[in-house]
């Protein structure tokens, strides 16, 4: 084996392994575990079964009962469990089964995982790891496809993360177990079976710092900023729109918490037109930040509003219809196309009532 | 039976000392407990196993014949289901085979005018409600979040989020006791769904309000992967009872004739105003947790095997042949009758039905916010540009 | 009683009696549980001892039992619980006692109460009015002081709403009772003791509607948007800047959802200039989604990026330092400041290495 | 005390049939279940009851002396931080005047390295573990969320929202079982925290996992107006354990004998690796919820004043005088240090202690986002402008 190992090195750059999103995350837990035995796994089905999307798979066979296990069906009771854990000196990451199944632990998240280290003038840290799968497009029934990455973004004391690429995802997570607070750390479940390589991640010796963003493509007309599961619409658009002419930029946030404002504004400031594109229901999202930080520090390089493209503010809808639901290629490119490049205002889709302006 | 809980009632209105302690002896307690073993009425082979409760009457030949129908039919709608499952034509699909007991049990326990609570995999405890199937499967069909009119069936939507509707159960039991009409609910969870805290609150609630309650905990052993032994070291699941005042019993999940007769006097208990009832029926979910479950990764086929042994439908049909309640030319008229009802399923799965896009917006609110309707402007727009482009 | 009565009737207008929100939150549940015998009142000590802040005193003694109870201590037990009692046919209004302690209810409320029409096609719905005293400003210690509105309006489904007077927590009580859907009433709990009169709302024979803010004060330079314990803030600052010569409007928006975009967009238009003041966290709170939203709707009309004035993205603080997370008059008067009267961009809170600009 | 869990773990391999429940006879439940009567020692008047549970050995005289003092000088605390509350020097404070028993006897039971999980009610037990009491006053004071540090004190924060540190407790407890060390967590919740869905969580959690927990649950028959009698209609709540698998006993909690009795037995339990137990202690809360409440809206004095007969303090002083083990200038010593105590908290609440501004930026996270940075900044100007302008 060894040897074998050795003959690999020796080859010169064979092609670049490609794995899915979600063994990649496997292979970040199994790597954080070897290198660190207070890392430890439970859940709901994450031990024998592997996970319902099979990210743990095989972890509780090899790292044993003790790194990785079971725990009874009780959200508040495994975000709880994981505080006591961490307090004990363990670094436990803890895998909600779903997104709206992470709701019964809201109090534990919002009023004791968030809240510990500030509470206790810093004596009580929690360096603890909450894994969602979120968001739609994979035809799921209710419940499993909420987008529910801004109740935690609004909850001063949690970093939330989300990674936009497998290599992201191997090293975001591993910089998550490293990082000494918690952070929810947030699948978008549809990209599970995405491929790409860790190669070079697995390589460097430091991961993917939080608080960076990534330009994820380069243009002067445009800035679309996306994060999670919208990057990907987001670079399709870029595609589409670069047949029309637009020359655009997409920036992939990465992290929502610490939120990279430089890096958004800076490319703003340099294409003078933004647009943001997120899954979840625009009202009062992440989207909404980022619009109005990004009026707030590059106000006088705008050329057109912020404008948002983002799920509607309905309950994600059932499979049938969920495409209606979600942002799409199309969508980005109408608000691109809606970016005043004529300067006027646009009034189509206000009720007709209000069309006059004033009261 | 437990007694009534008279007892607890003596507790409310003590306010000294160790007043409220006085009445709780073992005695009492007692009456809350289950029996020590799952009350059963027939064997594995159907034979009538010794009497030892008195406490349940045997159910009549017409609901035990009913039983033995509905399960037939509700198996057989179960396998057609997982049928279309497998074929694509349902996204997902969480069989109940071998739970018919159970679920059959459930429902024929009722009158037409009780409620149901139920949970995501109690389907064809629906189709013995007589609820159309098609509506059943628009869920898993990915039609809409409940397909069929809760009202109208006397049903809640199949439920999700883990015990969360049991809590509604009871709210629903307590209003309909304050309007003065008889309802009963009968509320369904799993065996890992008692971990959850909303299991807790929702027998408290039920036993301070007093409110007509069934629980139905259908242990089949599983929560996706994980064993009831890693759900709970408690005895029984049935003892969970006691430590709310709540008369409990345990059945076992695969006779028909005793889960009937469990719940026969439960829904009774419950509507005579005595309060809530906890019974933990043990039983098996013979198939995976869905179809997009593999169960062999967390269990091996002679468990399954030893549980098919048990299969709660040839256990009634040989007590119901050996009475001359049923003979070969109804066992057959039977199994006609759920071909039948299985075709008739396909057929109509087999079409495609359309679902209206401005549905999306129809019912967040009474009557849409301002901000919807933009965005239904929007859609209606994207749509008929769309139609416009074909 | 009855002649007494019309003796009052024919008196020439009295002097109009004052009550304190409490009071007249009190009043409007009376006055709704008398119109109609199905509406019920519910929760943690709102029987016998009226409640914590003494909102519901009496209303057990005088409708009995039946109508206002306690219930056990179990918040998603009692959200979980009114969902039944409304799919009863009652009309329940709850109360969770402190904002951080509706947390365990969470997923009751986002996951049932928020989705239950949508989910059967309009065949229940949930007609529950969820009762939140809310924000800080009192000196009471941690989990007492949430500002947690955003994840409410976040949530589709659900109406917030948030009364920033005496006169309007009496009429909009009576519009979120008499609601057809579920309705997040948050109360603002340092308004309690503040006083107004009800006289004119309690012979009205409409009640304020949802959807429709409030200009608390009229001003042609710029647009100060608030809810609930912001709005007093607002006016005081509004007051203050006349001094320096600027002319406040200020807009109360009394429902966050639904939200009322064209009295809050006309403002703008006609001001040019906007700050949105909250009490809660900033970070992707409902002041980004009017900071958005006005940039959307009214960017050629604005002089300046519409700037925010919000709580600290920190846990809420111990009492001694609550003064100064609070948004205060300084706070936004110093935001007005900002508003690039001489047109060039802030950058003093940038970190130093950024003042650059670009990355 | 009950049999340990032996029984339990039986259940935790079967996988066939009913065999799960061939082991929960009543047996087996009885040695999961309290007592039919709270343990008691010492009568009202300090009497020594008849032994009628040989299972709980006496405490040793040194422990029952200790106990006295530590109730002495806990009440003098508790009557001192209410009169600072009523002074406005603390916003608000919740007594636990009439607790004593289970304040310190819980603390008595626990060695140096364990833990101690408290509510915001607990802080007599705090002052018996050692704690500073001007840093436990710290909260209602208004300077800090936590004034002491949990690590050194091995004392988690006094914790607000109800039943949520229990399950932290049981995280921490299995923790440090993992990690191979004895420690021992002492998890408190009142009677109407036993309604929250954590409590159900917790208590089924420690019993899967083993955790060595003891789960004191102070009945102190109200949460703020609301009665025992409205919270729950079980027998007992000690009879809440069975559900979970957890031994589990009922005491007299104004007995200071019996609390150390049941306590230290149970720490010993759950030391010796035989998983958690859950005690419930029938106690008082002699005055209002808080400074802020206003108990006479919900109960009358001639309750308060049956309870007053039963002072847990007057009983064992009794107890140990008869015995011979105190005498009038033991007594006179401790109520002098009892007033030393309170002396020097009075004097050293009375500096008002400044808090740093920028600590509110300080523990959000290790390091602060650079958002918070520029809050940072913002405020630090807002500070030097204000400071310049005075
Ligand atoms: C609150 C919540 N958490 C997690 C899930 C995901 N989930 C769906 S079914 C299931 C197992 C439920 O087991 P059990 O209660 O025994 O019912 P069964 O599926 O065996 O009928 C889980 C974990 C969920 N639906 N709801
Ligand atoms: C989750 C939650 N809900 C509500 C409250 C408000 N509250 C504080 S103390 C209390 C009563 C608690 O009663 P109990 O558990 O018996 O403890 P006691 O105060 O009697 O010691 C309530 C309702 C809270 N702190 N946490
Ligand atoms: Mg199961
Ligand atoms: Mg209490």
């Amino acid at each position: 084996m060894t040897t074998a190992a050795r003959a690999e090195d020796i080859c010169a750059s064979p092609p670049p392994q490609l794995v899915t999103m979600s063994g990649a995350i496997n292979r970040a837990l199994r790597d954080a575990m070897t290198a660190d035995p207070d890392v430890v796994v439970f859940g709901e089905d994450v031990g024998t079964l592997g996970g319902v999307f099979r990210v743990t798979d095989g972890i509780s066979r090899d790292f044993g009962q003790d790194r990785c296990f079971d725990t009874p069906l009780a959200e508040a009771g495994i975000v709880g469990f994981a505080v006591g854990m961490a307090m004990a000196g363990f670094r436990p990451v803890i895998e909600m089964q779903f997104d709206a199944f992470a709701y019964p632990a809201f109090e534990q998240i919002a009023s004791h995982v968030a809240k510990m280290r500030n509470r206790t003038a810093g004596r009580i840290n929690l360096p603890i790891v909450i894994r969602i799968p979120f968001a739609g497009g994979i035809g799921g029934v209710e419940h499993h496809c909420d987008s529910s990455e801004a109740y935690y973004a609004h909850t001063p004391g949690l970093k939330v993360v989300t990674p936009a690429t497998v290599e992201d995802s191997y090293s975001l997570l591993r910089e998550a177990i490293n990082d000494p607070d918690p952070v929810v750390f947030m699948e978008p479940k549809r990209l599970y079976w995405s491929k790409g390589s860790i190669e070079s991640v697995l390589a460097a010796t430091k991961f993917a710092s939080f608080g960076r963003a990534a330009v994820r493509r380069e243009g002067t007309d445009v800035t679309l900023v996306a994060y999670g599961p919208s990057v990907e619409v987001a670079l399709q658009a870029a595609l589409a729109a670069e047949e029309s002419g637009w020359s655009v930029e997409v920036v992939d946030l990465r992290t929502l918490v610490p939120l990279d404002d430089e890096t958004m504004v800076a490319s703003v400031r340099k294409t003078g037109r933004c647009v943001v594109v997120q899954e979840a229901q625009g009202f009062a999202g992440v989207g909404a930040e980022i619009a109005a930080r990004v009026q707030e520090r590059a106000f006088h390089s705008l050329h057109a509003p912020v404008l948002r493209v983002a799920g509607l503010d309905i309950p994600y809808p059932p499979p049938k219809l969920e495409h209606l639901h979600l942002p799409d290629v199309e969508r980005v490119l109408d608000a691109i196309a809606r970016l005043q490049w004529d300067d006027d205002t646009d009034t189509r889709f206000l009720p007709s009532d209000s069309k006059g302006g004033a009261t | 039976m437990p007694t009534p809980l008279e007892a607890a009632s003596l507790t409310t209105d003590t306010s000294t000392a160790l007043a409220q302690t006085a009445s709780t002896d073992r005695s009492f307690a007692r009456g809350l407990m289950p029996a020590s073993m799952p009350v059963q009425f027939l064997d594995d082979l159907g034979h009538r196993v010794q009497v030892f409760n008195d406490d349940y009457p045997e159910p009549s030949s017409q609901q035990l014949v009913a039983a033995y129908r509905a399960m037939v039919i509700g198996r057989r709608f179960d396998i057609q289901a997982t049928a279309l499952a497998k074929q694509g034509r349902l996204a997902v699909y969480p069989p109940s085979r071998g739970q018919e007991a159970c679920q059959i049990g459930s429902m024929l326990a009722l009158s037409p005018d009780d409620w149901a609570f139920p949970t995501y995999r109690d389907s064809m405890a629906l189709v013995t409600r007589g609820l159309d199937p098609v509506e059943i499967l628009a869920v898993p069909h990915g039609t809409a979040h409940c397909g069929y009119d809760p009202r109208a069936s006397r049903t809640a939507p199949q439920c999700t989020p883990l015990a969360t509707q049991l809590v509604h159960a009871v709210g629903f039991a307590s209003g309909e006791k304050r309007k003065g009409r008889p309802t009963v609910a009968m509320a369904f969870v799993g065996d890992g769904g008692t971990s959850e805290g909303d299991f807790h609150e929702a027998l408290n609630f039920a036993a301070v309000f007093k409110a007509p309650v069934v629980f139905l905990v259908q242990n089949n052993k599983y929560a996706i992967s994980v064993p009831i032994s890693r759900q709970s070291v408690a005895p029984s699941l049935g003892y969970k009872g006691i430590g709310y005042g709540i008369a409990s019993e345990q059945v076992d999940g695969n006779d028909a004739m005793a889960v009937l007769a469990v719940l026969n006097k439960a829904v009774a208990h419950a509507r005579s105003g005595q309060g809530p009832v906890l019974v933990e029926a043990h039983t098996y979910r013979l198939d995976a947790h869905t179809n997009a479950d593999d169960a062999t990764r967390y269990r091996d086929s002679a468990e399954v095997e030893d549980w098919l042994r048990r299969d709660p439908i040839p256990r009634l049909e040989a007590w119901l042949r050996h009475k001359g309640l049923i003979d070969d030319a109804f066992v057959a008229l039977v199994a006609h009758q759920g071909e039948a009802f299985a075709a008739d399923v396909r057929e109509r799965m087999a079409i495609n039905l359309a679902v209206d896009p401005m549905s999306l917006f129809d019912n967040v609110f009474a009557t849409p916010t301002p901000q919807l309707l933009e965005q239904r402007a929007m859609l209606e727009a994207e749509l008929e540009a769309e139609e416009a482009s074909r």
